[in-house]
């Protein structure tokens, strides 16, 4: 039990980052009149800069804190990353969504702590730990999605997030509770280090489907994923960005910390229910996907897909797999967090303008002829629904290269060939979004691109096409982390 | 002193009452109730291995899983709060805007 | 091989028309005449050569000119020009520079005049180089190009259907036999990659002299075909003869030929009755080694060409149009030349140089015969026989080179004597070698076939000019002789039709016998003969006095009937001319070739049968790719149902999946 | 020396993007067509720089990309992928002017993305690395499905996502072959590499004769489906018939299928489990092709369907010479994609002529137009005379090649591709006769010939038909010095 001291304390310096530039927005936003709040956004966007900054600084150390509750190591530094980067994407575009709100600084510091839940999460070493900070993001993005107060959609989508939450929740702590008392510990090594109680007797198998059920929740794995494609749709865009591209992956870190580290003894048994889940939701996701009209609900189904397809790691179980999907992660995060913000473009469009329809503001019919009224977002949504689909040269297509690859070096080429079919699926609907923004004439006038959102679809565009045209680097971080795993 | 098994059993129960309410319940307060419901059954599981294995983690859990859930509720009544002041009502089963 | 001045000009013989081609394309419309002067000096400058060339050989026929450059792979375009294609090579400028000249005149009011020379040019190019090429794939190349160009001339006047369809049948039906001309050529390469073992270099293979050196070998190869034992030879003859079949308008492809009659007569003068038609009968002859030690081959070209000449004379006696006549009398005289290479099967060589004979003679006489019926049609407007008559009276000199050439192409002459027109001393002695094959081999069909032939002919040719310029006019027609630019080349032409048979008979023959025994290829054709189990007895003209006479008499009655029919008119032929008559209109109907060919055969089976099946086939592959998108969004669709939107729903789902979850882990944890 | 094999990129490229900034049509079109007579200009430096006899990689350049994974940029050029690149750079530039005068909706795009097409399709042809081969390979679907959705006929929309979904679908199992491919040898070699050479290097090693099939049957079908052959062309005709010109022509130029075939498949052929089988199958699918393809072509009242159909017919040409497997006719194969890129392209730019000028493209709506259309009907008979193979044009040349050395290992498939000969003649010559001979049709109003740009680049086309049919070395010889590397491959294993 070593003394918390200013050394160790560093390595926790992008959590503090993240934390304290949220309580000063939480402090300074309540003496500030709306109109000043837009500083509050620059100054989020700097706070997360900094954590990102000291994120990618402090990749390769390896450290263990607060008597091993917390372990610094690639793979905590690798979705911290991933974190980061969606919550610098959302912080920016929120720039624009929160003009002249006087909730801003409560918006905020919500992204903010939800991002610091996720970023412990990434380091936790042990199930309370784990389950608090799943706990303390999940409270802030059930808040997040119903920010407008409003819109029924939105307060809607918040109630089937929170109770569907707060159910796998408890489901959650129930399995966990059960490894506990199997284990007679919390700690993820010390799991690890007896697993015989578990693999005999038989609630280990009902503890790991209990606690597949609370991270699949997260992961939106089929049938735990009821509550996302309409939270998604409901939820503001930004928001919904948050929640696809960030809290998803936190499903997919806290998964691989106690599957693969903790319960690695009973890998057979959830091998085979991750075989089944991840094939069930890349298809349930990208078939449903097709008849959709709502843009963010289409997007919501095709993040359904990808997250089948990332489960695919805990199928093939090898490095190159492991690699690949953590690689995903970090792909995926940028095309999605990008195609919401765009989305989100769009909706600020539509609600500008009278014209367009309301009721659905995300409705394909309002992407007509985008092309012609914000080239940018139109351009920037192509290469993210490109991406999706797996077109080179970009992040999705590496991120599916490397991944679909290792299930064929592992010998499962009958998964590699569902994955395939479906990613060749999954091109339908894309392909009729880039039809709507290009090929069918505009309804409505040019209109000039809000910076905010420009700056955030410029970085996750440089992030996609990086990890597409130079991944290397990225790679060798992803397997990095699959080294922790293995 | 009380077998393992009756604590397990007993939670179990409350586990199953939980589930059963969040599954049939249309009112948004009584899901909530379930969920605690759930929530405290698991606690209760970990107190009472944390007392048969001998070590405190479960104590220490079930004290921080009842804060969060404390929270939780908090979150929830402020989402249903909203719900109420556009429907005038909480019954869950009508919100259905989106679907398909 | 002695190098002289004049084979180097020798390339040039087919390179001028081109050249003159392109200049008359491109600029012909600026130009007098529509550009004519162009193609006109062009081929007078190839006849120049060709004749010189010609004349040199004559000295020694052993010096062959023989130039070969590489031109793709493995395979070469050259010069030969050995005695065959010498004497090719004079006539083809020769005629064509005559009609060229006719045409100037004849063509004067067209004004699509340079497409017209520009297009005749291009067409003796390729004649001519295929005349003169020394690889059988030139040979092929030009053999297309002459077809490609009878396709646009006979399309010369495209405004018309008539003409555009025609045009399209000719190119079509030819292209069967090119067809199998190619697959000849194909069987040929690959046999002879493996019989070289590999490409050997500095040779080039599909040259002459590379095949004929190889024809033992080809010969013994065997392929089995429906059990019977067949020599690679046959088939690759044969193949050469089916596409001979095409191009000279044998049986049964010879359909297109009377069509063709639709272009300019002068083309039909050039093109379907001297030169290109008779590539079919050059191809036979240049490639006569391997038909003749090919076992059966021959026999084949003995029966179909004589049958062919029977045949096209049937039909001749009954058409009204005088194109037509004349188009099928080309057909019955390509026979005669088939039958007289296919009887090589026992006179040998000897059948070379008589029919090679009878296609320059006949070149002459039916060029003249077409340029006549051009002058007339020029003149009258009319191409109907029926709506003719008494034209001798204002177009005489017409009449007069028209008569002459009727005579020549009927083939009056004394035999055993040197006089008799150009006809006479070709055509007979292919009689008398049918004769001499029906002696050998008890076999006297091809015989018969001849000699009903030639009463034919004259019958239907002198039908013709009874009724054309005999008699009254039977309509009112505005007649008047063509000019000196036209009648000259007549006089001209009517000349050679009448003299240069009796002139030139022997040392012709003896000419053409060099043409496989030179400095380029030297072969013993007594010992291919054996391979093809061929023997060769005897040569023509020392047959009983009755043979020697026969085909006269039968012309001379022939030429009776026609006048007493036609000009006398004693005989009225009223019901036996009629539609009632079933011979007559079978004759008529040209045994209803358009019917099966056309409608039944092309139209019915291939295009409405066939291709509509796997149009069929085509709609069904594409429909199973439709399938899976209809299926996935139908599938979408339904399974979007199940996303409730009620909140509870949710729950169960999750409660469920845990549940389900677990048992099926269980399950299948049970079964591994 | 320029590394002009990424030049050749990277100029279109470049270029490309330009042009895409452009506003006005001036601008792009001007832009368009320098960028492409740059291009050109490398193409032709390559060539002269160009060592025909030899098989060996030239301008070869290498360097590391993805080392992890073992992936180089590793381009270069030899004699398979000179005369395709030649063939891109001649028509593109060609093609900018034929469509010069039509004035159409937001011309930056269109001229960029022929550019981007360009670009794409000369990497596929240089790329040495399988990464690169594919990223370069599924680019290529981008531009034209654009191209077919902006521009394209009424049934634009169907037409693009069943080309696009279906060959997307075709590269993806193509994708899973060279994985295969990739991780057997790096399980042999311990060494992870995507380079093209040397994995078919290694191809030959691998125990299993079912993975071997299985990876080369994976691999090949994804080119099939793109040369295509019957019977995955189900795209082709929808996709052909609806774009627009220049998207026609794109889809011609779009060579990569049968450059697979020869960069790829042929190599790995002779080790496959059963070198015969695989022969036979491709010389089948071959054949029909040819005939198929004629067939539906007889039938077709769509005149450019009907040349589509009549392209999927040719191309069998490709298939059958390969699979005869002898030095000149895997050339003859060869030199048919580079015959039918050029005779393809005047057709259906013809087609389009007659189109813009009629407004149909209804064969028998159409009529006489010879009389009116005199300069198209020119050409225009050149690119059916081509097409039909009459020899003096490229078309013959590679038909008799592919027919004639393909006939001693297939002679049976030979035969039915000879039948067909006549049948394309019919349907080519029938589509004349209707379309342009006969009476004019009065329906159609009055309508104005080709203008100057467009004869002048579909002539230059023909010409270059018209020359290569006469004197064919200078492609064929670069052709012949590759094949030779291949066939000597399968001789060697007595295949």
């Amino acid at each position: 039990m070593e003394s918390l001291t200013m050394g160790n304390l560093m390595f926790l310096a992008p959590e503090i980052a993240v934390v304290s530039t949220g309580l000063i927005i939480l402090l300074i936003g309540v003496f500030m009149s709306p109109r000043t709040k837009n500083v509050l956004g620059y100054l989020a966007t700097l706070g997360v800069l900094t954590a990102l900054v000291l994120t990618v600084e402090s990749f390769g150390t390896n450290a263990a804190l607060f008597s091993g509750t917390i372990s610094i190591d690639a793979l905590s530094q690798f979705f911290k990353l991933v974190f980061l980067a969606v919550a610098l994407i959302v912080s920016l575009a929120a720039i624009k969504y929160n003009e002249n709100s006087d909730h801003t600084e409560e918006f905020y510091t919500l992204v903010l702590f939800a991002t610091f839940g996720m970023m412990v999460v990434a380091s936790a070493n042990d199930l309370i730990l784990l389950f608090c900070a799943f706990e303390l993001a999940s409270l802030a993005t059930y808040a997040l999605a119903g920010f407008e107060k409003q819109n029924a959609r939105s307060l809607e989508g918040a109630m089937k997030y929170f109770i569907i939450g707060s159910v796998s929740a408890a489901l959650m702590l129930f399995g966990i509770s059960f490894v506990y008392g199997a284990t007679g510990t919390t700690s993820i090594p010390a799991i690890a280090a007896n697993p015989a109680i578990l693999t005999g007797n038989p609630i280990g198998l009902v503890a790991i489907v209990l606690l597949i059920a609370g991270f699949g929740f997260k992961m939106a794995l089929v049938p735990f994923h009821m509550w996302a494609p309409d939270t998604y749709q409901g939820s503001p865009s930004v928001v919904s960005a948050l929640l696809a591209a960030g809290s998803k992956k936190m499903g997919f870190v806290a998964a691989f910390r106690v599957f693969i580290l903790a319960l690695a003894a009973l890998q057979p048994d959830w091998q085979l229910a991750f075989t089944v889940l991840a094939v069930v939701t890349m298809t349930f996701g990208n078939v449903v996907a097709v008849s959709q009209t709502s843009v963010k609900r289409m997007l919501a189904y095709s993040s359904l897909a990808q997250a089948g397809y990332i489960a695919m790691a805990f199928v093939v179980m090898t490095p190159m797999a492991l690699t690949g999907s953590i690689f995903y992660t970090l792909a995926h995060a940028f095309m999605k967090a990008g195609a919401f913000i765009a989305a989100a473009a769009v909706v600020w469009m539509v609600s500008s303008g009278k014209t367009d329809r309301l009721d659905i503001p995300d409705h394909l019919d309002n992407f007509k002829g985008l092309g012609k009224r914000m080239p940018f977002a139109a351009l920037s949504m192509t290469i993210f629904v490109f991406a999706l689909a797996g077109i080179p040269p970009t992040a999705g297509f590496m991120a599916k290269f490397v991944l679909f690859s290792s299930t064929i070096q592992a010998g499962m080429t009958w998964l590699a060939v569902i994955a395939i079919l479906n990613s060749a699926l999954s091109l339908f609907y894309y392909a009729r979004l880039v039809k709507y923004m290009y090929f069918l004439p505009p309804e409505g006038q040019k209109i000039r691109m809000p910076f905010p959102y420009a700056a955030a679809l410029l970085f996750a565009v440089a992030g996609v096409l990086a990890m597409g045209l130079w991944p290397e680097p990225f790679l060798q971080w992803a397997m990095e982390a699959a080294k922790v795993l293995v | 002193m009380i077998p393992l098994v009756f604590y397990l059993g007993l939670s179990a129960l409350l586990f199953s009452i939980g589930i059963y309410g969040v599954m049939t319940h249309k009112n948004g307060i009584r899901m909530i109730m379930c969920i605690e419901l759930m929530l405290n059954s698991a606690n209760l599981n970990l107190v009472a291995f944390s007392s048969y294995t001998g070590t405190l983690n479960g104590q220490v859990f079930a004290i921080f899983s009842i804060a969060l859930a404390a929270a939780e509720a908090a979150v929830g009544f402020a989402i249903f709060m909203a719900i109420y002041r556009m429907h005038d009502k909480i019954n869950l089963d009508e919100l259905k805007i989106l679907r398909w | 091989m002695v190098k002289t001045a004049l084979e180097e000009f020798a390339f040039l013989i087919p390179i001028l028309p081109a050249l003159a081609f392109v200049i008359t394309f491109f600029f012909g419309k600026k130009m007098p005449a529509g550009g004519a002067i162009f193609p006109i000096l062009a081929i007078a400058g190839s006849f120049v050569i060709s004749f010189m060339i010609t004349l040199r050989m004559l000295g020694n026929p052993e010096e062959v000119i023989s130039q070969s450059h590489s031109w793709f792979a493995v395979l070469n375009f050259g010069v030969l020009i050995d005695p065959l294609a010498a004497v090719m090579l004079s006539m083809v400028s020769f005629v064509s520079l005559l009609i060229h000249i006719y045409a100037v005149s004849y063509m004067s009011h067209d004004p699509g005049k340079p497409r017209y020379f520009a297009e005749t040019a291009l067409f003796t190019a390729a004649m001519l180089s295929l005349v003169l090429s020394d690889n059988i794939l030139q040979f092929f190349v030009s053999w297309e190009l002459v077809g490609l160009c009878s396709y646009l001339l006979i399309g010369f006047w495209f405004e018309k259907p008539s003409a555009a369809a025609a045009a399209k049948k000719a190119f079509l039906t030819t292209r069967v036999g090119d067809v199998m001309f190619l697959t000849g050529i194909i069987i040929l390469t690959s046999d002879l990659l493996k019989l070289a073992g590999g490409f050997q270099d500095g040779t080039y293979l599909l040259r002459f002299d590379e095949i004929f050196s190889y024809i033992p070998q080809l010969s013994a190869l065997q392929a089995n075909i429906f059990g019977f034992e067949i020599s690679h030879l046959t088939i690759i003859t044969l193949l050469f003869f089916g596409g001979a079949i095409g191009k000279s308008g044998q049986f049964p492809l010879h359909v297109w030929l009377p069509d063709a009659m639709e272009g300019p007569t002068t083309v039909s003068a050039l093109i379907h009755a001297a030169t290109m038609v008779t590539a079919g009968v050059y191809l036979v002859a240049r490639t006569f080694p391997m038909f003749i030690a090919a076992p059966d081959s021959l026999m084949v070209v003995a029966y179909l060409g004589g049958f062919t000449a029977l045949f096209a004379g049937t039909m001749g006696i009954v058409m009204n149009d005088l194109k037509r006549v004349l188009a099928y009398s080309t057909i019955s005289q390509l026979g005669y030349m088939m039958l007289g290479l296919g009887l090589g099967s026992v006179i040998g060589l000897e059948a070379v140089g008589v029919s090679i004979f009878h296609l320059i003679n006949h070149a002459f006489f039916k060029a003249l015969l077409f340029l006549c019926a051009g002058s007339v049609i020029h003149a009258v407007g009319t191409q109907d026989m029926r709506e003719l008559g008494g034209v001798g009276k204002v177009m005489p000199i017409t009449a007069v080179t028209m008569t002459i050439a009727a005579l020549s192409l009927a083939g009056f002459g004394i035999p055993g004597t040197l006089i008799g027109t150009s006809g006479f001393f070709s055509k007979d002695p292919i009689i008398e070698a049918a004769y001499i094959f029906g002696e050998h081999s008890n076999n006297w069909i091809p015989y018969l076939f001849s000699i009903a032939a030639a009463f034919l002919t004259s019958a239907y040719i002198f039908r013709l000019i009874f009724m054309t310029f005999t008699g009254k006019p039977r309509s009112n027609y505005h007649g008047h002789e063509s000019p000196a630019i036209m009648t000259v080349p007549l006089a001209i032409l009517a000349l050679f039709a009448l003299v240069f048979g009796g002139l030139t008979r022997t040392g012709f023959m003896a000419f053409l016998e060099e043409t496989f025994t030179n400095s380029f290829v030297n072969l013993n054709i007594g010992n291919l003969a054996g391979i093809g189990r061929n023997e060769l007895i005897g040569t023509t003209g020392n047959e009983p006095l009755l043979i020697l006479w026969l085909p006269l008499i039968v012309a001379l009655a022939g030429l009776a009937i026609a006048f007493l029919i036609y000009y006398l008119r004693v005989v009225k032929l009223g019901p036996l001319a009629s539609m009632k008559n079933p011979i007559y209109r079978l004759l008529y109907k040209r045994y209803y070739q358009h019917e099966i060919y056309t409608e039944f055969l092309s139209l019915g089976i291939v295009y409405g049968v066939i291709a509509f099946l796997t149009q069929v086939i085509d709609v069904i592959i594409d429909s199973i790719v439709e399938a899976f998108g209809i299926i996935t969004v139908g599938v979408s669709e339904e399974l979007r149902k199940v996303q409730t939107g009620v909140v509870q729903n949710y729950a169960t789902a999750v409660i469920a999946g845990v549940g389900l979850l677990i048992i099926l882990v269980k399950l299948i944890m049970e079964v591994i | 020396m320029l590394p002009v094999a990424s030049l050749l990129i990277l100029v279109p490229l470049i270029f490309a993007a330009v042009t895409f900034l452009t506003k006005t049509k001036g601008q792009a079109a001007g832009l368009g067509f320098t960028g492409s007579l740059a291009t050109l200009g490398l193409a032709i430096y390559a060539y002269l720089n160009f060592e025909s006899s030899t098989a060996a990689m030239q301008f070869f350049e290498s360097m590391t990309w993805i080392p992890s994974l073992g992936v180089n940029y590793s381009v270069g050029i030899d004699g398979i992928s000179m005369p395709l690149i030649l063939l891109n750079a001649i028509v593109i530039p060609l093609l900018i002017l034929y469509s010069w005068k039509e004035d159409r909706e937001s011309p930056n795009r269109f001229y960029g993305l022929i550019l981007t097409m360009e670009a794409a399709v000369i990497g596929v042809f240089v790329a040495l690395d399988f990464v690169v081969f594919y990223i370069f390979w599924e680019l290529t679907l981008i531009p034209l499905f654009f191209m077919v959705n902006i521009w394209g006929g009424e049934k634009r929309a169907h037409a693009s996502y069943k080309f696009f979904i279906y060959t997307h679908v075709a590269s993806l199992i193509m994708l899973l072959g060279i994985f295969g491919l990739f991780y057997a040898s790096w399980q042999q070699t311990g060494i992870p590499t995507f380079g093209i050479r040397e994995l078919i290097a290694q191809f030959q090693f691998f125990e299993s004769g079912l993975l071997k099939d299985a990876i080369f049957l994976s691999i090949i079908f994804g080119f099939l489906a793109k040369l295509p052959t019957f019977p995955f062309h189900s795209w082709l005709p929808d996709a052909y018939t609806e774009a627009p010109t220049a998207g026609s022509v794109l889809f011609i130029l779009l060579k990569i299928g049968g450059y697979g075939l020869f960069r790829i498949s042929l190599p790995m052929l002779p080790n496959t489990g059963n070198p015969e089988l695989m022969i036979m199958m491709l010389g089948m699918l071959g054949s029909f092709s040819i005939l198929y393809g004629a067939l539906v072509a007889l039938r077709q009242k769509d005149l450019k369907r009907m040349i589509a159909y009549s392209s999927l017919s040719h191309m069998g040409y490709v298939i059958l010479g390969a699979a005869g497997l002898v030095t000149l006719s895997v050339s003859g194969a060869m030199f048919q994609q580079f015959s039918h890129g050029l005779i393809m392209s005047i057709l259906f730019m013809s087609a389009g002529a007659i189109q813009t000028s009629t407004g149909t493209r209804i064969i028998n709506d159409l009529g006489g137009l010879a009389k009116k259309m005199p300069k198209l009907t020119v050409v225009m008979m050149v690119g059916f005379m081509a097409s039909l193979g009459l020899p003096g044009l490229t078309g013959f040349i590679a038909e008799f090649l592919v027919l004639a050395f393909s006939y001693a290992r297939l002679p049976g498939f030979v035969l039915i591709a000879l039948l067909v000969i006549v049948i394309t003649a019919a349907y080519h010559l029938w589509a004349m006769q209707r379309a342009m001979f006969g009476v004019y049709n009065e329906k159609l109003g009055d309508i104005r010939d080709i203008n100057s740009m467009q004869v002048f680049s579909m002539a230059a086309i023909a010409l270059l038909v018209l020359y290569f049919g006469l004197n064919p070395s200078p492609v064929l010889n670069m052709m012949i010095s590759n094949s030779e590397a291949i066939v000597s491959l399968a001789a060697a294993l007595g295949v």
